[in-house]
C-alpha cells in the first residue's frame, strides 16, 4: 500500500531531490542540465564573435549582456517586452479558444471538417502582409489589427495540431466517453482535450513561437499609434540606430522568455500532466 | 471637422512632424481658426502600409516617399479617394556610398560589385540609380545596374557596408545612415541624388485626400499652417530640432550628430516640391505610373502653386 | 426462445409480462463494417431478447461478432439491416442507461487517477456529491481488490488490475444495463471465482439486465440466465439455452457439467475453423 | 474471405463510386464537397468586396481572377511561383531531414533531448529579421541565406510535432520493435515514423505553410537581383505598385498551391497511411 | 520448495547439464518501478531457472508481477538488485533471441497487414528472403486460424484475433527462447486447445525454451515442464513444481487434477488479498 501511495509524496519527494548536492544528482536536474546547455552555447557565441571581430553585425555575448542590462534599466526594455507580452496573450488566447472551437466542431461535424480543412489548407501559407489592408481596413490601426494578424499566425497551425490530436484519440476512449452520454462540449473537455494533450500541448508551443515571430514582424507596422510599442518596436527602433548589440538584446529577451516559457511553464504542465499519465515519455 | 490623424514613419526627415507634436502647433492654429483640434499620432513602417492606412481611411495625413505617393496619386486620380502633396518634408540628398575604392562614378561598378537598396527596381532609391543609369549609359539603358543591385533594409545594408565582410559594397543610403557610413574613411560617396536630378530634391511628401480637405478645410488650414511653421522652425532652429528628435524617438544618437545631419548644407527644411517632376516623368517614360503630370502643381493642393517648385 | 423474432408485446396483450417490453431486444440484426476495401460482414440475422433482470450470455469462436453486438446494443455501431430496441424503443445511441465493459485494456482514462476512474460515470451522471461519489468508487474498487491502487494512474496498472478497474467503474455506476466484454478473461482463478460471485449477488440485488461475453463455457453457464451461442464468423444464431436454474451451488453438478459437454459439442464439434 | 479480401479492390470501389452522379452521392466525395465550399468563399469574397467598394484595398474576385489569368500570361507569375516552389521545397527538405536527424538524437540520448529542446525553446519564436544580419555574414545574400531561413522557420516547428509524435508512440509497440533488436534508424525508420505519423503529418503541414509564409516574406529582402524573384518578388513588387488586383492574384497563387498540396499530396498520404491504418479518423 | 534461492549449477558440478548454462536464470531478481511518487516494488528476490528447452510457467494471481519478469527477461527492465542470465551471460537488453508476445492488446503494428506484422521479424532478422518470410508468416497464420485475415490491418481484428496473430508471429520467427504473457486469455475453448496443442508440438520439435504466463492452473500444468507460484503484490516465489511429465494426453487424469488442486491451494487458500 506504502508503496504504491501515488500523488500524496510528490511534493516531498522532489524537495528531497533538490536537497542533494552530489553533481551526479545535480545533473539529473532537468534545470541544471539546462543551465549547462545556455552556458556552452553562450560560450560559443563568445568565441565566434570574438572571431568574427564585426559588432556591426555580430556582437559578442557580454556585450549583448551589457546591452541589456542598460537596456532595462535606463530604457524601459523590460517594460516593452511585457507590453508585447500582453497583446501576445491576448492574441494567442483568441487564436486558441477560437481554434478548439473550431476543432471542437470539426470532430462532431463532418462538414465543419472539411471547412475548416480547407481554409487552414488556405489561410495558413499566407504571410501576415497579405492581411494587412484587410486588417486595417476593417480594424484600423490600433491593437485591434495586431490582434487579428497575431490569431492569424496562430490559429491555423494550432488548429491543425489539435485536429490531428482529437483525431488520435483512441477509440475505445471516445467510446468510453460516449457511454457515459458525454457529447459536444462537454466531450470536447472530459475526453478529446485531455486525451489529445501531448499534440495540444506541441500545438500551443508551436503557436507561442509562432505568435512572438509574428508580433515582432508586425509590431514594426503596427500598434505604435499609442505612445510606446514593444519589443518588436524597440528592436526595429534599435536597428535603424545601428544600435546591433540592443538589437541582439532585444532578441535575447525575446529568447530568455521563450525559455521560461518552455522550461517553467510548459514543463511543469507536462510533468503534471501528459508525463504523469504516461500519454508521453 | 476637429479631429485629424496623421502618420508618419522613421527618419530625420520627419522633424517636423516631432516639432508639430512637441509643441502642439495643429492644436494651437486650430485654436486661431476658433476649433478645437484633436491629433492623433501613428506610426507606420514603410510607404505601401502607409498608403493602406489612408486607403482605409483610417489615417487624414500620411507622410511617404515620392513613389509610394506617385503611385497612389495615378491609380486614385478621379476617383474619390484622389491625394494630393500637402507639402514636402525637406530637400535632402540621397546618397550612392562605397566601400570599394575603385568606385570613382557608376560605371566603375563591376559584376562583383552589389548595390544594397530598398526594394529593388521600385523604391525611390532604385528609381533615382535607373535615372543614373540611363545618364550615364544612354537611353534604354536605365536597367543596366539593376542586376548588381539587392534589396536590403537601410539599417542593415549600411551595417553590412561598414563591417565589409558581406558581399555588399555599395549602398544608395538615406539619412541618417548615409552620414553614419560616411563618418567611416573607408567609405566615401559616388553620386548624390542631387546630381542625378540636377539640384535639390524633397524625396518624402506629406499628404492627404481631396475629399479630407474639402471636408474639412479649416482642419486642413489648421494642419497646414502649422507644418509650414514647424518646418520654418526647424529650418532655423537645428540645434533643438536636434534635441527634439532625440527626445521624440528616444533615440540612442549623439544630439550633436542628429544636429549634424540636421544642418548639411544640402539638407532644407521646406513644404515646396522640388525634383518631383523629373522622377514623375521618368515614371511615366517607363509606365511605372499611367499618366503623365503636366505640371508638379497636378499633384500638389494649391496652397503651394505659388512656390518655385518643380 | 427460438431464432424467430421474439413475440412483440403488442400480440401478447393478456400476458402480465408482456406489459413490459424487453430490456433489451435485436431484431434480425445484421452488422458491417465498412473497410477501406470494402464492407464486412460481422454479425449476420440474429434475434435476441433480454428480458428485465435477465442475463444473456454471449458465446462464440474467436472473431464471430461477439464485441461487435455488443457495440451495437450499446449503440455504438449502427444496425446495417433489422433492430436495436431498448425497453421498446429502437437505439438511436450510446448512453448511460447501457454501461459498457470493454474487452480492451485502454478503456481507463489515462489522465484519472483509478479512483476517478471509477467516479467518473457518477460525477457524469451528476447524481452524486463528490464525496459519495468518490466513497462509492472506493468501496466498489475495493470488492475488486484494488484499494492500494486507488491514487494510481492507470498505465501502472497490471492487465489484470485495469479489468478490475473497468469492472469496478462500471458496478458503481449502478446502470440499468452492463454490457459486459469478456471481464474476467485476464484475471487470476480466485479473484474470477469472487468476481462471479460479486457479479452475481449484485445482479440479485441491484436487478440489473446483463448481456456478457466470454470464452469460459462453465463461467457462462453460472452467470447466465440464458445462453447464446453463435456460429464463426460472420455470427449467426447457432442456439439458445436457458441457464437461469444454475446457481453457485449447481458448479461441478452432473447436470452442470452435461450442459457444459453440450454447449461445448454445438460450438465446436462441427465448426469449421477456416 | 471476400468480404476481408482488402487492399486488392481498392481502387476499383473508388471508381465505380465516382462513376455515379446523384448529388447525395457526389456529395460524399471530399473534392466535390471542397469544390463547393470554395465556391462559397469566392461568393464571400465577391459580396464582401462589392459591399466595400474599395478596389484598391480590396478588389473583387472576379478581379483578382482576370489579374490572375493575365499576371499569368503575361508576367510570368506561374513562372515565378514555379521557382519559389523549387527554392521552398530545397529548404523545406533540408529542414524536415535535419529535424528527423535532431528528434532521433533525441530519442536515443537524453542529453541531445535536452539540447534540442533548449534549442528549439530559444530559436523558434526568433523571426527571420533576427537572422539576417548572421546569414549575411556567413551566406552571402545568394539563395543560401533564404535557405536558411527557410530551414529556420520550418525546423523548429517540425521538430516539435515530431519529438511529441514520439514520444507519443504506445509503449508496447515500442517494445516490439526492440524486441525484434531495432536500434538507431532503422528502429526511428520503421517502428517510431509510421507509429508517430500522425504527428509527423501535422507537423510537415504546418513546416509547409510556414516555409510559404517566410519566403514570401523574405524575398523580400533576400536573392533578389532584379532579373528573377519568385513569387513573393511579384507580391511585392505589386503591393509597392498598388496593383492590388495582382496582389491578390499572387496570393491566390499561394493559395491554389497550398490546397492542391494539402488536397492531393497530403489527403493521398492520409487515406494511404494513417487512415487505412486506423491511426487516425 | 521454500522462498530460499534454487540450487545453483555451480553447487552441483558433478551433474552433466551443468557443463551448459541454464538458457535463462535469474537471481534473486528483485524488480521496481520509479513512478511519479517514488518506488513500487514490483517483484522480491526471485529465483529461477529454464533448462535449455523447458517449459516455465508462471503462476500467481493478477498484479503480482508476472508481466513484469517477463519484461525483465526480455531484457526491457533492468533488475533493481539480482541478476539475469542468458546462456550464463547477463542480459543487457532486448534482443531477437528472447520473442516476447506481450499481454496486451496492441502488439501488433498497425501500419502492417497482419500477413507483414508477422513476417516483420522474419524480414528484420534478414535471415530469409521476403517469399520465404510471406510464406512462413502464411502458414502460421493458417495455423492459427487467420487465414481469412492476412491482408487486414490491426485495428480491423477483433481482440482473439489480434492475439493469435501475435502468437503466429512469435512462433513464425523461430526464436530460441519465446516469453508468452497470457497468450490465450482472449481466446474460446476450441482455439486455446488447438493452439496448446501447436505450441507443445512445436517446442518438441524447434526446442525452444519457454516461459509462459496464464492464470489458468490446467493450462499451467499441461504446457509447463515445470511451474513456478508467486505470491500477490510484490511476487515473491512461492512454491515451485515439476511437471514434466504432464503431456496432453493426462488432461482430467487424477495425478492432473490433484496437481491442479493443489496448486490451487497454495496459490489461493493463505493469499491476503488486499
Ligand atoms: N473495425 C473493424 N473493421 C473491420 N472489421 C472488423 C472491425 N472490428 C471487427 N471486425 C471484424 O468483425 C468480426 C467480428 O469481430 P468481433 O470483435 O465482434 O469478434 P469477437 O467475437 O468479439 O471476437 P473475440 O472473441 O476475438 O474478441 C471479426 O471477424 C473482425 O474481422
Ligand atoms: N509501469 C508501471 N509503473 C508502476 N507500477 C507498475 C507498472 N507496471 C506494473 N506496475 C505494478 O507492478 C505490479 C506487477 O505488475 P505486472 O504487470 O507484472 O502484474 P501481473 O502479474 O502481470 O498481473 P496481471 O495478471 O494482472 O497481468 C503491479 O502491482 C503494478 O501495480
Ligand atoms: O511569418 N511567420 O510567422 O514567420
Ligand atoms: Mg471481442
Ligand atoms: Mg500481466
Amino acid at each position: 500500500m506504502s508503496e504504491l501511495d501515488l500523488g500524496a509524496a510528490t511534493g516531498l519527494h522532489r524537495r528531497t531531490v533538490r536537497g542533494s548536492l552530489s553533481p551526479a544528482r545535480l545533473w539529473r536536474h532537468t534545470g541544471v542540465r539546462r543551465l549547462v546547455i545556455l552556458a556552452g552555447l553562450a560560450a560559443i557565441w563568445q568565441v565566434a564573435a570574438l572571431w568574427q571581430n564585426n559588432p556591426l553585425l555580430f556582437p559578442t555575448f557580454t556585450d549583448t549582456a551589457l546591452a541589456f542590462i542598460e537596456a532595462a534599466r535606463s530604457e524601459g526594455m523590460l517594460w516593452s517586452a511585457l507590453a508585447s507580452v500582453f497583446v501576445l496573450l491576448k492574441g494567442y488566447a483568441i487564436a486558441i479558444v477560437l481554434a478548439l472551437v473550431l476543432v471542437s466542431g470539426a470532430v462532431a461535424i463532418p462538414f465543419v471538417r472539411d471547412v475548416l480543412q480547407t481554409l487552414t489548407a488556405m489561410f495558413n501559407p499566407l504571410p501576415a502582409i497579405a492581411l494587412l489592408p484587410l486588417a486595417m481596413m476593417w480594424l484600423g490601426l490600433g491593437e485591434k489589427a495586431l490582434l487579428l494578424v497575431l490569431v492569424h499566425s496562430v490559429l491555423w497551425p494550432f488548429a491543425l495540431a489539435a485536429l490531428s490530436g482529437f483525431e488520435q484519440v483512441p477509440e475505445t476512449q471516445r467510446l468510453v466517453g460516449r457511454n457515459y452520454g458525454l457529447r459536444g462540449p462537454s466531450y470536447v473537455v472530459r475526453i478529446l482535450l485531455p486525451a489529445a494533450l501531448p499534440s495540444i500541448l506541441s500545438g500551443l508551443k508551436i503557436g507561442w513561437a509562432f505568435a512572438w515571430r509574428t508580433l515582432i514582424a508586425a509590431e514594426l507596422v503596427f500598434g505604435v499609434s499609442s505612445s510606446q510599442g514593444g519589443l518588436g518596436w524597440f528592436i526595429y527602433r534599435s536597428r535603424n540606430e545601428l544600435l546591433t548589440d540592443r538589437v541582439f538584446a532585444g532578441l535575447a529577451c525575446v529568447i530568455l522568455i521563450g525559455l521560461v516559457v518552455e522550461m517553467v511553464i510548459f514543463r511543469f504542465i507536462e510533468r503534471r500532466t501528459v508525463l504523469r499519465w504516461g500519454l508521453q515519455r | 471637422e476637429g479631429t485629424i490623424r496623421i502618420v508618419e514613419q522613421f527618419g530625420t526627415l520627419y522633424t517636423p512632424f516631432h516639432v508639430m507634436k512637441e509643441q502642439k502647433l495643429v492644436e494651437k492654429h486650430g485654436k486661431a481658426l476658433g476649433l478645437d483640434i484633436k491629433v492623433e499620432w501613428a506610426k507606420l513602417s514603410g510607404g505601401s502600409a502607409v498608403n493602406d492606412a489612408l486607403l482605409s481611411g483610417n489615417v487624414d495625413v500620411a507622410g511617404a516617399g515620392i513613389g509610394p505617393f506617385l503611385t497612389l496619386w495615378d491609380r486614385t486620380r478621379g476617383t474619390a479617394q484622389e491625394v494630393k502633396i500637402i507639402g514636402a518634408l525637406g530637400a535632402q540628398p540621397n546618397y550612392l556610398v562605397t566601400n570599394n575604392p575603385n568606385v570613382k562614378t557608376i560605371k566603375d561598378f563591376t559584376k562583383a560589385d552589389k548595390i544594397a537598396l530598398p526594394a529593388v527596381g521600385v523604391s525611390v532609391q532604385a528609381r533615382v540609380l535607373q535615372i543614373a543609369a540611363q545618364q550615364a549609359f544612354g537611353p534604354g539603358k536605365e536597367k543596366q545596374l539593376d542586376d548588381i543591385t539587392i534589396t536590403l533594409p537601410h539599417p542593415d545594408a549600411t551595417a553590412a557596408l561598414l563591417s565589409g565582410s558581406t558581399e555588399i559594397t555599395a549602398h544608395l543610403s538615406n539619412a541618417p545612415f548615409q552620414d553614419q557610413a560616411l563618418a567611416d574613411p573607408k567609405i566615401h560617396k559616388v553620386l548624390s541624388s542631387y546630381d542625378v536630378l540636377g539640384g535639390p530634391v524633397t524625396p518624402t511628401f506629406v499628404y492627404s485626400t481631396v475629399r479630407f480637405k474639402a471636408e474639412n478645410p479649416k482642419t486642413y488650414k489648421a494642419f497646414f499652417d502649422a507644418f509650414r511653421e514647424a518646418t520654418a522652425w526647424v529650418d532655423t532652429h537645428k540645434s533643438e530640432a536636434a534635441a527634439i528628435y532625440v527626445k521624440a524617438e528616444k533615440s540612442k544618437l549623439d544630439p550633436a550628430f542628429v544636429e549634424k545631419v540636421l544642418s548639411d548644407p544640402d539638407v532644407k527644411y521646406t513644404l515646396t516640391p522640388l525634383g518631383s517632376q523629373k522622377f514623375a516623368n521618368f515614371l511615366a517614360d517607363i509606365k511605372a505610373i499611367k499618366t503623365r503630370p503636366a505640371s508638379w502643381k497636378d499633384y500638389t493642393f494649391d496652397d503651394l502653386h505659388n512656390d518655385q517648385g518643380s | 426462445m427460438s431464432v424467430s423474432a421474439s413475440p412483440a408485446p403488442t400480440f401478447a396483450p393478456a400476458a402480465a409480462a408482456a406489459t413490459v417490453p424487453p430490456a433489451l431486444e435485436a431484431r434480425r440484426l445484421t452488422l458491417d463494417y465498412t473497410t477501406d476495401a470494402g464492407t464486412v460482414r460481422a454479425v449476420d440475422s440474429v434475434d435476441l431478447t433480454v428480458a428485465e433482470g435477465e442475463r444473456l450470455v454471449l458465446l462464440g469462436p474467436s472473431g464471430c461478432g461477439k464485441s461487435t453486438i455488443l457495440k451495437a446494443l450499446a449503440g455504438f455501431i449502427p444496425a446495417t439491416s433489422g433492430s436495436i430496441l431498448v425497453r421498446g424503443k429502437p437505439v438511436t445511441g450510446p448512453g448511460p442507461d447501457r454501461l459498457v465493459v470493454f474487452q480492451e485494456f485502454d478503456q481507463l482514462l489515462p489522465w484519472k487517477t483509478v479512483r476517478d476512474n471509477v467516479a467518473f460515470p457518477l460525477r457524469v451522471a451528476r447524481k452524486v456529491s463528490r464525496a459519495e461519489a468518490n466513497a462509492r468508487a472506493e468501496a466498489a474498487l475495493a470488492r475488486v481488490g484494488l484499494t492500494r491502487a486507488l491514487d494510481a494512474f492507470p498505465h501502472a496498472l497490471s492487465g489484470g488490475m485495469k479489468q478490475r478497474a473497468a469492472i469496478a467503474r462500471a458496478l458503481a455506476a449502478d446502470p440499468d444495463v452492463l454490457l459486459m466484454d469478456e471481464p474476467f478473461a485476464a484475471l487470476d482463478a480466485l479473484t474470477r471465482r469472487q468476481l462471479q460471485e460479486d457479479l452475481l449477488a449484485l445482479a440479485e440485488e441491484l436487478k440489473f439486465t446483463l448481456v456478457f461475453v466470454t470464452h469460459a463455457i462453465d463461467e457462462a453457464v453460472l452467470i447466465g440466465t440464458s445462453l447464446h451461442l453463435l456460429s464463426p464468423h460472420p455470427g449467426r444464431t447457432l442456439a439458445t439455452r436457458d441457464t437461469a436454474h444454475f446457481g453457485l451451488a449447481d458448479v461441478g453438478s452432473p447436470a452442470f457439467e452435461s450442459l457444459t459437454r453440450e454447449v461445448h459439442g454445438l460450438l465446436f464439434d462441427k465448426a469449421a475453423h477456416v
